[in-house]
């Protein structure tokens, strides 16, 4: 645990799977199952930010919890630092907690209103064990400068701060134990365009300062764009597709993450372009397909999809992604 | 058969017979011996003795709920220490009393909840909403046996319009029964009523700010139309809740009142089987109005999911 | 608590009607009790007979009973009654309750089901039912009322507890202290009470109010509180046997009863008003 | 004639904490077939824009201007007359698709109620149009759907829903209140092509309310920047972005992440939060938050400026 060579990857995901079962639908029948994560691996190197895209219902939240050991995973394995924590149970996970800290996407839901700043921000250090009054006020005066508030914060209550302020107040709890890793769950989205610009920024700036790893979950593909070096497009419970950033988006190779670029409006660029659009409906989160997860609404669809699954194959370097054709989808871009 | 209903079904048995089990403990295991309760401390050994033999209280525990659960089924509740009848002849002429003097009270507090809710709400702050609070609020803090009280001096000692108490039986025509239960119902009613007519205007409100009450004013209903098509199904939801929880205390509310009216329905019965000791009836009546309030509840459960569409599907 | 909060707290507090006039009510209520334990005008116990049924007078406020007893005196007595069976009752209630709920909603499960099965049926035994059960076994007495009402209220604050525990687990801040590395008994104290206690401290003070009427109900058909200990309830029961003597007498103790719940449920409102948030932005 | 000509239009709002000024002195016309986008962060007044077109606003709201539908001014109207406008004339599309249905009602039922209410439509005769609009949304097996609640559709097709909906009666003009923001991308895409197809059909007027600069760039023909209760830029789509001329549309622009541009490059921020409605500064609200902002910006607010005809700044 105390090696972190820097070779050792601060995140490692190994085929993490997670169903949740539903409730009977008929006395008789099968209970069914919502499928949220199908395998996903990756890695996050030190200092570095790995974003993570898809839409609702494509399991990128619960990757979070099962990431940060919040619930029960099915199987595979998570490490942090090296260390695996899939399997400890929630007392052995306590003192690695320190390491791996969390910001939420609701500003207004993720600090509890009947607590001041100071003990909301301090929260983490409860893992720590034993820590002297004057240590902890030290720590939490620091955290809240480097997140652009003031000192004085301390005793005031959630209620009392603008959305904005709300979520460095997050940021600063996230970093009071200086976690080799953030993982942090659409902490943008709740955000108007403005304040979202100055959270960003000091999401930017901490990175610099502390040298900590963000794995960073939005659906915004502009967002994760301008923050992330890394990407993962997931898609009913897989990643899709996988790269460095400047090559997922300029050459996407998979037509999801195509059809997702196109998606995006543009100011500025006039009228509705031209574009691949999606066909077909939704597939649920509790159907299971034969073949490729994407099948029911690719436009290029074809009977080898729909009888066999297509591995995450390497397209380029360090680029990944699970597509029959993908040399079509890039050759098309 | 949906789920839905089979699992209510499914509880509703269970609560049965935990219900059950819980009066039979405390009535009967609690106490250790009930001849000595009967007969009371002094009785000699002997008359304890003979007694246990006589009422079969020397079996096993389980046995013996058992033989009472079997008995029920067939509709025998056992003999009466104290009378020495069918305990079901003295409990048959109580709750064709009782049961139709609650269902007269639900019925007009339920129609009373509703006119005064729906007005306060459709006036919303204005003076008629406020004077119906103000009223609603002094009747919920009314003891029902003492507004059956009042009712008796102002209807039935200074204008002589009512009975004030007594029953004459449903031999002597429906009408008089009726006449002499308008009196309880009205005590019972009003309490209840006012409870329910605080919930529903503060749930027609609740979901007057609903976005789909905006939808349907976009559409062009008016707010009369909206009310009726939108805003009242979805109100009833919480209502029901209610009602369901206040049958309980209208029950047990009738058990009071029906001691100031004289009216010989279950909770007179119950009362007088105290007095004598007559275990065996205060048995069989307790869980006979366990059962109602159960009963209601599950029934308050299935009026939901035909109410509202998406508990069934949520709960399939 | 910031001064800012506390002085909005205050300000909040004066601004509600219902809370001011509740709270006077409640406040008049417990002064009674207070000044009865050392002074009241007559005495509630002695049996004068030829004091009976007198006027309103200087000396007797509201007059005598059949007996001879000054009623203010019994009214003023009655109120220890019924607000020490009603503290002890919903203290029960409370204690027990509010555990059961807090403990269904951490720990899930079965734990949760069991709970609330049981909760499911103590329903089905509103307090007189248990009060009738009590009385058949041990005989009637003032314990009963006490035991009777707060069997009743456990169920209601273990589902009420349940209800809003577990929606304050659903929220994000709680997710933040697991992922702090919190355990489920910490964070209930931390953070799951605090945000509950609120709405737990006006379904208290509505109970309160439940539990003197039902308190009343209790001495009022002979299964609570028993002569010569004065109680509202009671002195109804009494005062129904001359309802063509002295109507008056069938008056005083219901209106003190009405009174004495028209005071707490208003004050409940006004709680709600002042601690709950949610839905005092929506007035 | 214009179909939508609005003058003047101020909304109050009286909130326990004061008076608070929600849309200030707001002038815009909209012709047939023409869409019209406003653009603006929470809190800007777009929402009651929109809220007070359809007479809708809350009760503790207020409106006062003039708001010509056809020449018919629409605050002079009585409730009754109002309600036989909307979703006749005027219909609206909302951002939550799963609170602004009717979970209790089958979304037939919601559909029907406008077409019987307007159109006269016979029971059976509204069932056979609100299959025909379903068809029309795009939802598949609209015979079947139509006796769906509400929760057993998913979120895009519950907006197809409320499109139908709305559209039923043929409006001459169609308000759309963040329609796509409760959406996936994809489905956004989806929805607002949708949107177009019909407007472009049927040659009703849009009024798109987003605060998403770009699905307002690439749906609208002209837009409408609002700031603190007021328009503080107006132009043609087609050139408002080459020559953005008002600091707030300025910093809004240049705050947003965009797809394609340099990672490198930082976002410029706006300084501070939106102003408080109940206490807004004497001259310009943008002052506290303005790069440019000088004694003037403080305490006069600034005059509409014409850059050119179709491009107007405050």
């Amino acid at each position: 645990m105390t090696d972190c060579s820097s070779h050792v990857p601060v995140l490692e995901v190994t085929d993490l799977v997670r169903h949740y079962r539903l409730p009977r639908e008929s006395l008789f029948a099968k209970p069914g199952h919502v499928y949220a994560l199908n395998g996903v691996t990756f890695q996050i190197q030190r200092g570095k930010s790995f974003g993570i895209v898809g839409e609702s219902g494509c399991g990128k939240s619960t990757l979070a919890r099962n990431v940060m050991a919040l619930e029960e995973t099915d199987s595979g394995s998570v490490k942090i630092l090296g260390q695996e924590v899939v399997g400890l149970s929630f007392d052995q996970l306590r003192p690695l907690r320190q390491h791996f800290q969390m910001i939420f996407q609701d500003p207004y839901g993720s600090l509890d209103p009947h607590h001041t700043v100071g003990r909301i921000v301090a929260e983490p250090l409860a893992a720590l064990g034993a820590i002297s009054n004057a240590e902890r006020d030290r720590r939490v005066a620091e955290v809240l400068e480097s997140v652009g508030l003031k000192t004085r914060d301390v005793t005031k209550y959630p209620h009392e701060f603008s959305g904005g302020q709300r979520q460095r107040i997050a940021i600063a709890r996230a970093l009071i134990t200086h976690p080799e890793l953030i993982v942090a769950d659409e902490p943008v989205s709740a955000l108007d365009v403005s304040v979202q610009a100055q959270v960003l920024n000091l999401l930017k700036d901490l990175q610099v300062q502390y040298g900590v790893t963000y794995m960073f979950i939005s659906h915004d593909l502009a967002v994760v764009e301008y923050l992330c070096d890394e990407v993962a497009v997931m898609y009913l419970g897989e990643i899709v597709e996988k790269g460095l950033t400047e090559n997922l988006f300029t050459n996407p190779a998979h037509p999801y993450t195509r059809i997702l670029l196109d998606a995006v409006p543009k100011p500025g660029s006039g009228k509705r372009r031209e574009r691949i659009k999606l066909k077909g409906n939704v597939t649920g989160q509790t159907e299971r397909r034969v073949g490729c997860s994407f099948q029911d609404r690719c436009p290029m669809v074809q009977d080898l999809c729909r009888s066999e699954k297509p591995p995450l194959k390497e397209v380029g370097p360090d680029h990944l992604a699970a597509c029959h054709f993908s040399d079509k989808v890039s050759a098309a871009g | 058969m949906s789920v839905f209903f089979a699992k209510r079904f499914l509880t509703l048995i269970v609560t049965l017979i935990g219900a059950s089990m819980v009066i039979f403990l405390v009535m009967e295991i609690l106490p250790g011996d009930p001849a000595l309760v009967i007969l009371g401390v002094d009785a000699p050994e002997s008359a304890v003795v003979s007694l246990t033999k006589e009422l079969g209280l020397d079996r096993p525990a389980p046995e013996r709920y058992w033989d009472w659960i079997s008995g029920l089924m067939q509709g025998q509740m056992g003999n009466s220490y104290a009378y020495k009848v069918p305990v079901w002849e003295l409990v048959e002429g109580a709750v064709l009393i009782s049961l139709p003097l609650a269902l007269m009270s639900i019925f007009l507090s339920v129609v009373l909840a509703l006119v005064i809710g729906l007005y306060a709400a459709a006036n919303h702050n204005k003076a008629g909403d406020i004077t119906l609070m103000g009223i609603s609020q002094l009747g919920i803090s009314i003891p029902n046996f003492w507004l059956a009280i009042l009712v008796i001096i102002l209807f039935a000692i200074e204008l002589r319009w009512l009975p004030a108490g007594g029953f004459p039986g449903w031999d002597e025509g429906i009408l008089k029964c009726l006449k002499a239960l308008l009196l309880p119902a009205v005590a019972l009613a009003t309490v209840v009523g006012a409870v329910l007519a605080r919930i529903t205007r503060s749930s027609v409100l609740e979901v007057f700010r609903e976005d789909y009450v905006r939808t349907a004013r976009a559409k062009g209903l008016s707010q009369r139309a909206t009310l009726w098509r939108h805003v009242l199904r979805n109100a009833m939801i919480p209502v029901l809740t209610v009602t369901g929880i206040q049958f309980a205390a209208l029950l047990t509310g009738t058990v009071v009142v029906e001691n100031v009216f004289h009216i010989p329905g279950l909770g007179s019965l119950v009362l007088k089987a105290i007095n004598n000791r007559d275990t065996i009836v205060v048995e069989n009546v307790v869980l006979l109005l366990a059962t109602m309030v159960i009963t209601v509840n599950f029934i308050v459960d299935i009026l939901y999911a035909v109410i509202d569409p998406r508990l069934k599907a949520h709960d399939i | 608590m910031s001064d800012v909060q506390s002085t909005s707290f205050l300000s909040r507090c004066r601004r509600s009607r219902s809370f001011v006039v509740g709270g006077l009510l409640t406040g008049f209520l417990l002064l009674c009790a207070f000044v009865s334990l050392f002074w009241t005008p007559g005495s509630a116990y002695d049996i004068i007979i030829t004091n009976r049924f007198l006027p309103p007078s200087s000396l007797h406020w509201l007059g005598t009973d059949q007996f001879g007893r000054d009623i203010v005196s019994m009214l003023m007595t009655g109120t220890q009654n019924s607000i020490v069976v009603a503290v002890v009752a919903v203290s029960i209630g409370l204690s027990i309750g509010v555990s059961l709920g807090l403990l269904a909603s951490a720990r899930r499960g079965w734990t949760e089901e069991l709970i609330m099965r049981f909760s499911d049926f103590s329903f089905a035994f509103p307090a007189i039912l248990s009060a009738i059960m009590l009385t058949a076994i041990i005989g009637p007495g003032g314990v009963n009322s006490i035991l009777a009402i707060g069997l009743y209220n456990i169920p209601v604050f273990a589902r009420l507890t349940r209800g809003s525990a577990n929606a304050i687990w659903a929220r994000e801040f709680v997710m933040a202290a697991r992922a702090a590395g919190k355990g489920r008994f910490r964070i209930t104290f931390e953070h799951i009470l605090p945000n509950i206690l609120s709405i737990i401290i006006v379904q208290a003070t509505i109970l309160f109010a439940i539990a003197i009427l039902a308190e009343a109900a209790l001495s009022y058909l002979g299964l609570g509180t028993q002569p010569p200990e004065p109680s509202w309830g009671r002195m109804l029961n009494e005062a129904q046997t001359l309802m063509f003597l002295d109507p008056m007498q069938a008056i005083y103790p219901g209106l003190a009863i009405a009174t004495a719940v028209f005071g707490l449920n208003l004050l409940g409102d006004g709680l709600r008003d002042i601690l709950d948030p949610r839905l005092s932005r929506k007035r | 004639m214009t179909l939508l000509n609005v003058k003047n239009l101020n909304v109050i709002l009286e909130t326990s904490e004061g008076i608070a000024r929600a849309v200030r002195d707001l002038n815009f016309s909209l012709e047939k077939g023409e869409t019209l986008g406003i653009v603006g962060e929470s809190g800007c007044g777009k929402s009651m824009t929109a809220l007070a077109l359809m007479g809708l606003l809350p009760e503790m709201g207020k409106t006062t201007g003039q708001i010509e539908l056809n020449g018919e001014n629409l605050l002079e109207k009585s409730e009754a007359e109002m309600c036989k406008i909307r979703g006749n004339n005027l219909a609206m599309i909302f951002q939550e698709p799963m609170t602004s249905l009717n979970p209790v009602h089958t979304v037939g039922r919601q559909i029907m109620e406008p077409l019987r209410l307007h159109m006269g439509l016979t029971k059976e005769e509204a069932r056979a149009e609100a299959v025909r609009l379903l068809d029309r949304v795009g939802i598949p097996n609209p015979r079947e759907r139509i006796g769906n609640y509400p929760h057993q559709l998913s979120g895009g097709q519950r907006q197809r829903v409320m499109i139908a909906m709305a559209l039923s009666c043929a409006p001459d003009i169609l308000i759309a209140d963040e329609p796509t923001t409760a959406l996936d991308v994809t489905i956004q895409d989806q929805i607002l092509e949708l949107i177009q197809a019909l407007v472009h059909e049927e040659g009703m007027g849009l009024i798109l309310i987003s605060h998403d600069l770009g699905v307002v760039s690439e749906n609208t023909d002209s837009i409408m920047v609002m700031y603190g209760g007021a328009a503080v830029e107006t132009g043609r789509t087609d050139n408002i972005f080459d020559e953005l001329v008002h600091p707030y549309t300025q910093g809004l622009f240049a705050a947003m992440p965009k797809l394609g541009r340099a990672r490198e490059a930082r976002l410029v921020t706006i300084p501070g939060t939106v102003p408080d409605l109940v206490n807004l500064p004497a001259g310009c609200t943008f002052t506290d938050r303005c790069p440019l902002a000088t004694e003037i910006c403080r305490n006069t607010p600034p005059p509409i400026e014409s850059i050119d005809a179709r491009h107007a700044a405050a």
